[in-house]
């Protein structure tokens, strides 16, 4: 039901032209978009009806993220749903989810996280970005959607260690945002200087490295599913083009070579919506797995779609990497996924973290 | 998909647990038996309780459970090493066949000795011309009246020695082209006219058999499907064999791979703290959970009334291959010392040097890795066929390079 | 084979490296010349200096070097940064066809200016249906009298904007079977008749043009080879092709990878301490040594007289998916920064990047990676050739999907 | 000339039925084949002429290695020529020379290296294998030909550290070897248990590392040109059941999924090669390149010999497991290689170490 809905409404309000306009003009993100995603109540799936949210499960939002996944939506989506709606209710008192959550279901503000500092993975020992007497300093680079982003979760240190802090962007030149450019221009990105912002800390002081796993545990299935459902079209526009497309008299999805490619796309596709649905039962039931269950979601599903949007663009041979075929969008936002909460290799360290926990 | 049991399901899992706690044959009752004396102690056991074939209907000596449950009672019974596997393919290829195309007196007379265990069933598919191209077999059968008279070959035949009877697929007419000449029958293994000779493996074991007909005859009543209907009977063997071979690679996973790399170091410590290993771990770590949830997912669909399709395929293609990689990399782990197979001195008794050596025969038997990787593309993705350059000759006349 | 220079081959690098030393552009001789300006500027001084495609024949412009005095030079102007790029298509593939088809005169009055960089030559052979079924071009060329009129589109031609003349393939007689109906030709760019277009890639990037042809008009002197026999003189191009692509993934290689991984920290140890970096990197050094060593050995082939095979096609299938991971994990090595393309923001001005989002071009201009594959097969090996159901077949009638 | 001699030779006194027999029999190995190997010369190709050798270089041993490899020789040649004989040439003194390089040259006597200690990686830090007063105690396992060998030379340890240790292995009781069943019955291992057997030290005391990696270095072009010679058999036997065998009416070697697995074999044993020819070059020559080039050749020569083993009987599906077929031959001694002197992953580390170093 909601899938077929989110489909339907997907098909209408973003299809390729509307993810193209946003490659190639200059917006962060597609506007009309991501009101019509407001009006549908996406944005409030997760929070609970006391903060003014649908109070639906992992479950509704898995859905979501894979149909959003499968259209390479331009929405800032994932920053402000799954990663700053949830940092708030992870670690927020009441009073600050009284204040936000509200926001971040309607849509009025959209949140973001702020953890990289560059290259790196950041860690309570390699952060320089710092508070000091409730005001925050230092540099964050890349953030998703720091552009647009009315409220910014950071990663910073203070005397107790790594915390989390909530700070609003509309400060002045305390909070300066440059945009950045990335491989996927269909989602914004920028830095952020902070400099002498003011600055609240979520949850327990020293206690931001800790609450930065839980949250990412979190966020890993629900980006999972958006890389399952990116994977999944890649196959499709290869199949598709595959069919069509003849060499040597026959169409090109006749020879072994493309079948057996297309094949490998199917069984990791598969294997990772397979793992995916584990991790969004573990995510929606609050499983001690887990963080098994969303590292194992997301390394094959970072996997599966590098391969099948690039295989898409090869199984196109020429037509693949022109500007005008859409195959690039695939290629990019997998690129951009694998990275966005840290790399296939740190997943997978995870995962034999969260085994070895599991073993012992 | 729900993870969890339902009520329900607690429920039999309960009655499942407590039935096996107390009826498993212990030590001394299976001793002095080999090991299809013990399989048909505990068949019997199982079917005189009503808990054998459990997914069959009452009346063919099963218990007409949901595929639910019978998922819980595989899983609980797998926490027992108990013998069975010499009923796999008359219980998960030949009944099923049996069940779709023989008629009620045959039902009625194999399949509750199917159920029991009393009756074992092999399959006589492949042939030595054959391989992956099943449909080129050339074991004739000859009508002589009521009867048919069989001569040829055929290879790759599990359980030959112990079974009681056999499926197979006769070419009854070369002159029409490859699937339209031929035919189905159940035969007796015991009837004269039948020579069975092992065939030993690399590993060292001898899981097949060639098996030679003679003239041997066979009564027309055994015949199932129409005559030159064999091909689509034996699908429905096929399909149901590539559902119950499955990954295979037997004891050699992440679990076992992980504790050896506890106990193995490098460069002073133990090699679960280095991250190439660790690395491995998690990809092949992915694929096994990958696998589970998707047999899982099957099976959801198989409950909401889906017919399962050939995704089974992915389990076989995916696991034979990681099978035999970890096996590999498990001997790699310890280093020279891998090399040893001597169960007494080599690591976990030398379960990944024995994997290693049977795993080849796993991405072959039941399909080899191209084609299930066919199947995918054709049947699940829809993408066209081989290009068939014996499409419609009759078969005597197809090219076949002896 | 011998790795150390000999005596001779030493007084040659030595000579090589003295004039390169002195006589490679400064950059304030280059300032103010567009890439097509500064390739010709340093074209024309190697070519007054003898120093131009020396390996070819002196009366062509060059110097009758060996194979092995071709790798020295190269391997010396290699260590300065010079442009060059422009005329590998005309020296690397336009000139070996016209060594072989075209007559002296043509030759005489073509190949020299090829050599001194006054004239720029591309290639005209994909066309939009074709892909890697080169052959099956559409783009007619038909006479009238001492002349042909040529209407079609040609694709994926680089350099078209700034070159003066094509070789290029034409379908002269659509009755006859895909491969006996072409002829080949080589023109003048700047012609009346011609239209080019750029065609963007994915990287931004527009290497490349579509080129349309309208009543385009070419004197048959222009013709190489004779009628119908155009496949066979492409043939020669294209091998010339496979040699000249090469590897490509410009300087993503195990050397920056490496130094990248110094830079980047992982549990705060430098990333080249991770074992499964360490790992990742050997075997990627183990196929870029390959590769060396491979070419190497196929230049000893060379100067042994031998012909190089379609060995060369190892190039490319390797290399450029090798290029493409690489670029994929010093991207993840980054991690989230490693999003970013802006050259002032990113590791080795985002060079990680720019081939990311370039080399999806590489493993499929000049034949795929599946090509390549099957080159190596069929040439290489000797297999048998893909079943062809257009062959023989008149190529008006071939199924086309369209 | 050499390569013709040896492949004329070897076609005839080592075809499939001599490696079956010491497959299928008691022997440890074939010793008629090892007799015609020593009257060849062979087992004296690089020992210099004072010592009796015949004071070849390092490309006719390589060329020699190829060969066995290819024909999966069942003859103790690498334990006794690449290991035994060139750790007396490194570090033996002009008496050990003197007493030992003759006898290996003529075959009198077989020699191993004793190294392992069951499962691990051994170094200065782990082995158990204790001298004192110039006995040995301790147990070694596996050792490749241990229970043909005349000398042995053992890794111990000693108050000084690691050192290498020769040892005669007619001392009765006090040096016992057992045989041990490995994955490839064609080349005989044992268990050398010694029980204060007369050990003579060999190079420097604590020196024994160092001279073990140099050791490593050279023998690793070696196996790996034998490794090289097996892939590229398993390939050409792939290759002409590919032909010979039809299925629906044509050759397998007609169907892409075969003509690219065979590529792939292709590309996989010729990158391998390169690398050996450059390994190769650099051993002869004492090129400081060395551990680079050998840690180069032996990475792609052990992930080429599996690859092809593998792939080879998947090639001949059914046949291809079965014990009559000779596919095996490959597999097993596919697998035997890649661990004998240290296993893929060892290697790839040393590489790195290398390639550290050369960058440095």
């Amino acid at each position: 039901m909601l899938r077929e809905q989110a489909q339907g409404f997907l098909a209408d309000n973003c299809p390729p032209a509307v993810v193209r306009a946003v490659l190639e003009g200059d917006h962060e993100y597609d506007e009309g978009l991501w009101k019509k995603i407001i009006e549908m109540g996406w944005t409030a799936t997760v929070i609970p009806e006391e903060f003014g949210g649908l109070g639906l499960s992992f479950l509704e939002l898995s859905v979501i993220a894979e149909e959003l996944g499968r259209v390479v939506a331009p929405v800032p989506f994932s920053s402000s749903v799954y990663l700053a709606t949830e940092a708030l209710k992870l670690a927020g008192s009441v009073e600050q989810k009284e204040k936000w959550l509200p926001k971040l279901a309607t849509g009025e503000v959209i949140g973001t996280l702020a953890m990289s500092e560059g290259a790196g993975r950041p860690d309570a020992g390699n952060i320089k970005c710092e508070e000091s007497d409730g005001t925050l300093t230092g540099t964050k680079i890349p953030v998703p959607d720091a552009g647009i982003a009315g409220l910014s979760i950071v990663l910073a240190k203070s005397g107790e260690g790594a915390s989390l802090y909530l700070v609003e962007m509309a400060q002045g030149s305390k909070v300066a945002v440059t945009p950045v450019t990335t491989l996927d221009p269909t989602r914004g990105h920028g830095q952020i200087e902070f400099d002498g912002a003011q600055a609240q800390l979520l949850g327990e002081a020293g206690q931001g490295m800790r609450l930065l796993e839980k949250l990412l545990d979190q966020a890993a299935v629900l980006f999972a599913w958006e890389q399952v459902g990116g994977a999944q079209a890649a196959l499709e526009q290869a199949k598709g083009y595959a069919m069509e497309r003849f060499a040597f008299g026959r169409p090109i999805g006749s020879y072994q070579a493309i079948k057996h490619k297309l094949a490998n796309m199917y069984v990791k596709n598969t294997l990772a919506r397979s793992n995916c649905y584990y991790g969004a039962w573990a995510l929606s039931t609050g499983a001690d797995e887990l963080p098994l269950a969303a590292a194992t979601s997301r390394v094959s599903a970072i996997q599966a779609y590098y391969f099948a949007s690039k295989e898409n663009i090869q199984t196109h041979g020429g037509m693949g990497f022109t500007w005008e075929f859409d195959c690039q969008f695939y290629y990019r936002r997998a690129k951009l996924l694998s990275v966005n909460i840290g790399s296939e290799a740190m997943w997978q360290d995870r995962l034999i973290d969260a085994y070895e926990q599991n073993v012992a | 998909m729900d993870f969890s049991d339902s009520p329900e399901e607690a429920a039999f899992r309960k009655e499942a647990r407590a039935w096996l706690e107390d009826n498993v044959p212990s030590k001394e009752e299976f001793k002095g038996l080999d090991e299809v004396g013990q399989a048909k102690l505990w068949q019997k056991r199982k079917y005189d309780a009503g808990w054998a074939c459990i997914s069959w209907p009452k009346e063919f000596g099963g218990r007409g459970a949901s595929p639910i449950e019978n998922v819980i009672w595989n899983t609980e019974e797998a926490k027992y090493e108990l013998p069975g596997a010499i009923f796999s393919i008359g219980q998960g290829m030949a009944a099923p066949t049996m069940m779709m195309w023989a008629d009620d007196e045959a039902k009625a007379r194999y399949l509750p000795k199917l159920a029991s265990g009393e009756e074992v069933w092999c399959q006589l598919f492949s042939e030595p011309a054959g391989g992956s191209d099943l449909a080129a077999l050339r074991t004739k059968a000859e009508k002589d009246g009521d009867e048919w008279v069989i001569n040829g070959q055929k290879t790759w035949t599990s359980g030959a020695q112990y079974s009681d009877y056999g499926i197979l697929v006769l070419r009854t007419d070369p002159s029409v082209p490859k699937h339209k000449g031929l035919t189905y029958f159940y035969i007796d293994m015991k009837a004269p006219g039948i020579e069975i000779k092992p065939i030993k493996q690399i590993s060292g074991g001898a899981n097949f058999n060639e098996v030679y007909f003679t003239d041997m005859r066979v009564s027309d009543s055994q015949r199932l499907g129409g005559e030159g209907q064999g091909w689509q009977v034996a699908l429905t063997t096929l399909m149901n064999e590539r559902a119950s071979i499955g990954a295979g690679g037997g004891s050699v996973g992440v679990d076992s791979v992980f504790k050896l790399a506890q106990r193995v170091q490098i460069d002073g410590k133990p090699a679960t703290q280095n991250a190439a290993v660790r690395a491995r771990l998690a990809d092949w770590y992915c694929q096994e959970s990958g696998l589970k949830y998707t047999s899982w997912r099957a099976l959801s669909a198989l409950s909401r009334g889906e017919t399962p399709g050939p995704e089974n395929s992915i389990g076989k293609l995916v696991g034979a291959s990681k099978a035999q990689d970890m096996a590999s990399f498990a001997i790699d782990l310890q280093e020279m010392a891998g090399a040893i197979r001597d169960p007494k001195l080599s690591a976990d008794a030398a379960m990944y040097q024995e994997t290693f050596m049977a795993i080849p025969g796993l991405r072959i038997a039941g399909g080899t890795d191209e084609i299930m990787a066919n199947i995918i593309a054709e049947r699940v993705l829809g993408l066209p066929q081989d290009i068939r350059v014996d499409k419609g000759i009759p078969f005597s006349e197809i090219p076949t390079g002896a």
